[in-house]
């Protein structure tokens, strides 16, 4: 009995040291706040993972100035209190220089305001446009805004010749982005919605819904999801019911889960993507194709499953802050911030980042490639 | 739209209509010998899909042997939770029963979680993902496969109950508990054995629902919602009003999604529970003067 | 009479012990946390008074704290209604919505009950999902102002902590008097005998829409507080999930007994933050910890602490009151 | 029947079918004011059905039920309880969650009135009204003997004290007609002999009307005024105890139900 004793002794010492030894100087503190568990745990447990890769990986290389970085993680639990609580941990127990995340737009809304208050940046992992517009002066966001993913459908489209077409998104924060978009820009870019249908993220079977567009003349179906929320079972229910119409999917779904999901069913549909599942077709000039195959190599070889984009945008959000901090020679918050908004040329998984103190997304719609699936792996449309 | 969709609304709401029942079927079995709704009842459809999805993946034994086991194991999960948490709290006040029920619906889910992961899974399909198309109407062979399943584990529940003396014996206790005890029924084995059947029956349903659904860890909780309410609409205690509850369910959600709206699918589909509970206070079939609470 | 000094220095105790608090613990990263306990307090006190005291299952009570929440949220911020004019609107609203749909909602029992409002909770759910021009759907809807009471903004989360402190000590007190009158004693009539009660007078149905009604207006405090603390509102916060969460304050904190629902309310709403360094393991446990507790304190907390003071009052009574 | 005397309860024609089972068939039922009158019949009879109907628990498919010359046919039970029909119950409905005095301030509901504002805010109105409920549950807690137990938990009493605690709480709420079904079934002799004592004293001192429905026969013959007989769902007499106990139709009622248990 004794000796378990002596050991939780140690290990509550080595816990109050490591808490004590939190303000000293060779130590640079980021936070991060992901939907680790919950509904958006696809997108948390890999932005998770990233983060304590890109930890290893750069105290490995002797840290950020010299100095090592920690990345202390808190789970929202895909809840909005939680995230604030979180937040509100980070800001005045942790006292962070700057944080990364939260993994959904609701959460990163909600505690938008704190960080304007305390003064310390905001990078974000969640898709939402309305987290950087209008600009917040110190909150960011690495995900291509949806209206860039939009946009990149709408000009295949248009560069097919269909003008008629129907949507169907998930009723949840990301889907509704979409939704949203997709309402606004395809009036302005000529093409019609014949049909615009919604299922829950929990839904099984959307036939009824596809039933229903089927009776609608669309040319094209364009559908909002994640792999995990319906967009697999979109894909496959199409097939069932013997459609022919394109299926365009938003690029949350370019992850090799989906494919595996799908099966057969997700051959020949359509998506914008970042370049992050079509490493190894890109294209050894482009400047992106040296760190993608690494980052899916180094994630792969360490947790035993395929990248997802999810985790890339936290890839981006955590360096983004390391190349802020180094760039500006100061781990200061408030110098964070101005040298984020300094950043140009940036390669991430997502894309060239260009920020300004009017953009703080950083990304165009070159980000994208339009990818499909042929004989079960993702290829980049010519 | 032509009468081709509204076939096609009634064919995908009849599948999805039949787990929902299998899921009720499950609560009213358990409810019959204990007088517990049993939270986690959509744990264990949830354990059979996602069980056979890896034992697939691990032991490489084919479809079927891999289904099997799954539904082996989630029947000796059912047993264990019986034993260990429900056991203990016999004779509680129902409100902590249901407590207890969601605490270990929490804790497999979370188990689950935790040792096969948060991603979402597939399981083939029993023969073959190519529709079947009559007038215009695809129908997938995985949906002749669910309401064949449904409609045969009815009929030998069905026979269980009225031809077996553990059925026999479950049924007592459904009636009366007391008494059962006096004439020689060993209550506590019944509710084990109640448990062992509802999670057996939940299992299979995950084990036929999950081919057409797809699969992950926390998809029994709306499973468990959907069969608690179509066994509230069947009229708890009837396990075939539970059945049919369920379809009927089903039906209506998908006659709601197509006709009406699809973002209001769900919210229409209680709308029209809670009026029928109030026009009908204790179900379509149940009996009017059982009161258990 | 009747433990009224009691109560009354029972209340003042714990505002005593409530604002002493943040001074005891030193540091206010987790005021936020307190400050969210306390509201979950409001509501469990509310849902006791329905479900501990008056023996009707609610499983749909956070579509009332919802709808007070969305509805201040949206007067004063997409039509700039004044700030207590909306509060009071949010709370009215829960309010009413109770009174309509708990009378076609209460002649039901047990299980059906349970059912009805489990439906209702969805269908607003789903209201608040769908509604995006109105409620900001899925992605929620923020700016919202924060409290502000004759012209002194709560901007710190402390100031505001103690505010929810205070309502929740008026809330326990309100709920203690209640109890222990006639209307009380009504209530509690109602859960062992329906026709006794009826035969002693108590119109039942009216009784029951009451307390529904209060429990909602509770929870409509509840939600206004919390929407011009956190200053965002997403339908997330008010799902299924949270109407089960709410119910299991109430029972592990111990039914029929309002000091039980606020130490469920305070326990259900800290523990994930001592289980946050377990991280995965987490929800494990806080399932295990229900398993556990409802198995050993079937009375709940509050019904396990009261046996323990019996067990070491000496026993002289015992003998002669049971047979 | 006879229209000279003064009911303060008639029941006219009142039928009760139960699924295909008839409960009562088209029975007549009358009670003077003032009077103890017992209800007897066998097993089956549908003495506690009528009690039912008059309480308001069941509603009668057909017939009429006049209260103090009112009709009250379709009133529910609540309101029935307040304009003064009070019952108890043969298997006690008393309320467990509470202490013997709550019980009984409880069956006082309907006499002190003060609203939900007086009593979250405690205004003097709600301690006046507190005070005299207090008052008058003492009083009947004293009337049944019961008030050294007032703040035993209601579960913990014997039976035979639960009997009169739910006697205490329907005398509570000052009724003018007291219903009491088999109020002494699981009593021994001597708590019997006290429940017919009291029973004369809550028709003396009360004023209370009271209707028995009984199975104890020495209790009925001791106390009653009068009698009514129900056998399958009808009268089949009505009289003085003596009478009734020499009626034929009433002995061979009596004699097949002994042959059938």
């Amino acid at each position: 009995m004794k000796k378990p004793a002596r050991y939780l002794f140690l290990a509550i010492a080595v816990v109050c040291l490591s808490i004590t030894s939190a303000g000293a100087d060779d130590v640079i503190k980021i936070g991060a706040i992901f939907s680790a568990t919950g509904p958006a745990s696809p997108l948390g447990e890999a932005e998770k993972n990233t983060a304590l890769l890109l930890q290893e990986q750069i105290n490995a290389k002797g840290g950020v100035m010299g100095k090592k970085l920690e990345i202390i993680i808190y789970d929202d639990e895909s809840s909005v209190d939680k995230a604030v609580s979180a937040a509100d941990k980070l800001l005045k127990k942790d006292n962070v220089v700057a944080v990364v995340g939260p993994s959904t737009t609701p959460n990163t809304l909600a505690i938008e305001a704190k960080f304007e208050a305390a003064a310390v940046p905001l990078v974000s992992c969640a898709a939402g446009e309305k987290i950087v517009v209008p600009v917040k002066k110190w909150v960011f966001k690495t995900p291509q805004s949806d209206r860039l993913a939009v946009a990149r459908i709408l000009s295949h489209l248009k560069s097919r010749k269909i003008s008629k077409i129907a949507i169907i998104t998930v009723s949840d924060a990301y889907g509704q982005g979409g939704r949203e978009m997709l309402k606004a820009l395809a009036p302005k870019a000529g093409i019609e919605l014949t049909a615009d249908e919604v299922y829950s993220p929990k839904d099984t079977d959307m036939t009824v819904q596809l039933t229903k567009i089927k009776s609608t003349n669309a040319k094209a179906i364009v559908s909002w999801g994640t792999p995990q929320t319906g967009s697999a079972i979109v894909a496959k229910n199409r097939a069932q019911l013997g459609m022919s119409v394109p299926l365009y999917l938003s690029h949350g779904v370019a992850a090799r889960k989906f494919i595996e999901l799908a099966g057969s069913a997700g051959e020949g549909i359509l998506l914008p993507a970042g370049r992050l599942i079509v490493a190894d077709e890109v294209p050894a000039k482009n400047p992106q194709k040296a760190l993608l195959t690494k980052y899916v190599k180094d994630y792969e070889t360490k947790f035993k499953s395929p990248v997802s984009t999810f985790g890339g945008h936290a890839w981006d959000a955590v360096m983004l802050v390391v190349k802020a901090i180094e760039l500006g020679k100061s781990d200061k918050p408030a110098d964070i911030r101005a040298n984020l908004e300094k950043i140009k040329g940036f390669v991430g998984t997502a894309g060239v980042f260009n920020f300004s103190p009017e953009e703080h997304n950083g990304l165009n719609e070159s980000a994208f490639e339009m990818v499909t699936i042929q004989k079960g792996d993702w290829k980049i449309v010519k | 739209m032509g009468i081709s969709s509204y076939l096609q609304f009634l064919i995908s709401g009849v599948t999805m209509g039949s787990i929902y029942g299998l899921t009720a079927l499950g609560f009213t079995i358990i409810f019959n010998t204990t007088g517990i709704i049993n939270f986690a009842q959509g744990e264990f459809v949830m354990l059979g899909g996602i069980l056979s999805v890896f034992f697939l993946k691990w032991f490489d034994i084919g479809l079927f042997p891999s289904i099997l086991l799954a539904v082996l194991a989630t029947t000796i999960i059912g047993g264990v939770i019986e034993r260990f948490a429900i056991r203990p709290v016999k004779g509680a006040s129902v409100i902590n029963l249901i407590i207890v029920t969601i605490g270990v619906s929490i804790f497999v889910r979370g188990l689950t979680m935790i040792f096969l992961g948060k991603d979402t899974f597939s399981l083939p399909h029993f023969s073959g993902n190519l529709p079947l198309t009559f007038a215009g109407v695809a129908v997938m062979p995985q949906s002749i496969w669910i309401l064949a399943i449904t409609l045969v584990l009815l009929a030998i529940l069905r026979l269980f109950f009225t031809r077996t003396i553990y059925g026999k014996g479950m049924l007592a206790c459904s009636y009366n508990r007391k008494a059962s005890s006096l004439v020689g029924i060993g209550v506590d084995r019944m509710v084990l054995f109640s448990f062992l059947i509802s999670s057996l029956v939940g299992a299979i349903g995950g084990v036929i629902l999950t081919p057409v659904t797809l699969t992950s860890y926390d998809v029994g909780i709306m499973l468990g919602l959907k069969g608690f309410s179509a066994c509230i609409i069947g009229g708890l205690g009837n396990p075939f009003g539970a059945a049919a509850g369920g379809v009927l369910l089903g039906i209506l959600e998908s006659l709601c999604a197509g006709v009406i709206s699809s973002a209001y699918k769900d919210a229409f589909a209680f709308f029209v529970l809670l009026v029928l509970l109030f026009v009908k206070p204790s179900g379509l079939f149940g009996q009017a003067k059982i009161e258990r609470v | 009479m009747y433990g009224f000094k009691r109560d009354m220095l029972a209340v003042l105790g714990f505002t005593f012990f409530l604002l002493i608090i943040p001074r005891i613990l030193g540091n206010d990263y987790y005021i936020n946390t307190l400050t969210l306990s306390l509201t979950h307090a409001i509501i469990a006190v509310g849902l006791n008074l329905l479900m501990g005291y008056a023996g009707q299952v609610s499983l749909g009570h956070a579509a009332f704290y919802g709808l007070a929440a969305y509805t201040s949220a949206i007067l004063t911020t997409t039509y700039s209604v004044p700030l207590p004019l909306g509060m009071m609107s949010g709370i009215l609203v829960s309010g009413v919505v109770a009174l309509l749909i708990g009378i076609p909602t209460l002649k039901l029992k047990g299980h059906y009950l349970a059912m009805a409002t489990l439906g209702f909770g969805v269908i607003v759910y789903i209201f608040f999902n769908e509604t995006i021009e109105l409620t900001g759907g899925p992605s929620g809807f923020g700016g919202i102002s924060r409290l502000q009471v004759m012209g002194y903004r709560f901007a710190s989360d402390i100031s505001y902590y103690y505010l929810v402190a205070f309502v929740l000590a008026g809330v326990v007190l309100l709920s203690l008097n209640l109890i222990h009158s006639r209307i009380g004693r009504a209530l509690r009539a109602i859960h062992t005998s329906e026709t006794a009660s009826q035969i002693s007078g108590i119109d039942i149905a009216k009784y029951k829409v009451f307390v529904f009604v209060l429990s909602a207006l509770f929870a409509g405090v509840a939600g206004v507080l919390y929407v011009h603390n956190i200053a965002f509102v997403a339908p997330g916060s008010f799902g299924f999930n949270f109407s089960i969460e709410l119910v299991t304050m109430v029972v592990l904190g111990g039914m029929a007994n309002v000091w039980g629902a606020v130490i469920g309310a305070c326990f259900l709403s800290i523990l994930p933050e001592f289980l946050r360094v377990f991280e995965n393991i987490e929800i494990v446990l806080y399932g295990a910890i229900l398993i556990v507790f409802t198995i050993f304190l079937p009375e709940g907390i509050a019904g396990g602490i009261t046996k323990l003071f019996l067990m070491m009052k000496p026993k002289r009574s015992d003998a002669a009151g049971k047979e | 029947m006879q229209q000279a005397r003064n009911d303060i309860l008639s029941c006219r024609g009142l039928v009760v079918n139960f699924g295909g089972v008839q409960a009562l068939r088209s029975v007549d039922f009358a009670v003077e004011t003032g009077s103890i009158t017992a209800l007897i019949g066998p097993n089956g009879a549908g003495k506690t059905t009528l009690l039912n109907v008059v309480s308001g628990l069941v509603n009668a498919d057909q017939g009429t039920v006049k209260f103090r010359e009112q009709d009250i046919t379709s009133l529910p039970p609540h309101k029935r309880a307040v304009s003064g029909v009070v019952r108890t119950f043969q298997n006690l409905e008393i309320f467990y969650n509470m202490s013997v005095l709550e019980n009984v301030m409880t069956g006082c509901h309907r006499r002190i009135r003060y609203s939900v504002v007086d009593s979250l805010l405690k205004t003097p109105r709600y301690w006046g009204g507190e005070k005299r409920c207090y008052r008058y549950a003492e009083r009947e807690l004293e009337f049944v003997n019961l008030m050294d137990k007032k703040d035993t938990p209601a579960t913990e009493l014997p039976f035979g004290s639960q009997r009169l605690l739910e006697l205490a709480r329907a005398v509570a709420s000052e009724p003018t007609l007291l219903l009491l079904d088999e109020p002494a079934a699981g009593l021994n002799i001597r708590e019997t002999g006290n429940l017919g004592k009291l029973i004369r004293r809550i028709r003396d001192e009360r004023g209370i009307t009271v209707v028995l429905v009984e199975h104890d026969m020495d209790l009925v013959m001791r106390i009653s005024d009068s009698v009514t007989v129900l056998n399958f769902g009808e009268v089949i007499a009505q009289d003085v105890p003596l009478e009734i106990q020499k009626n034929p139709q009433v002995i061979a009622a009596y004699l097949g139900e002994d042959e059938d248990t």
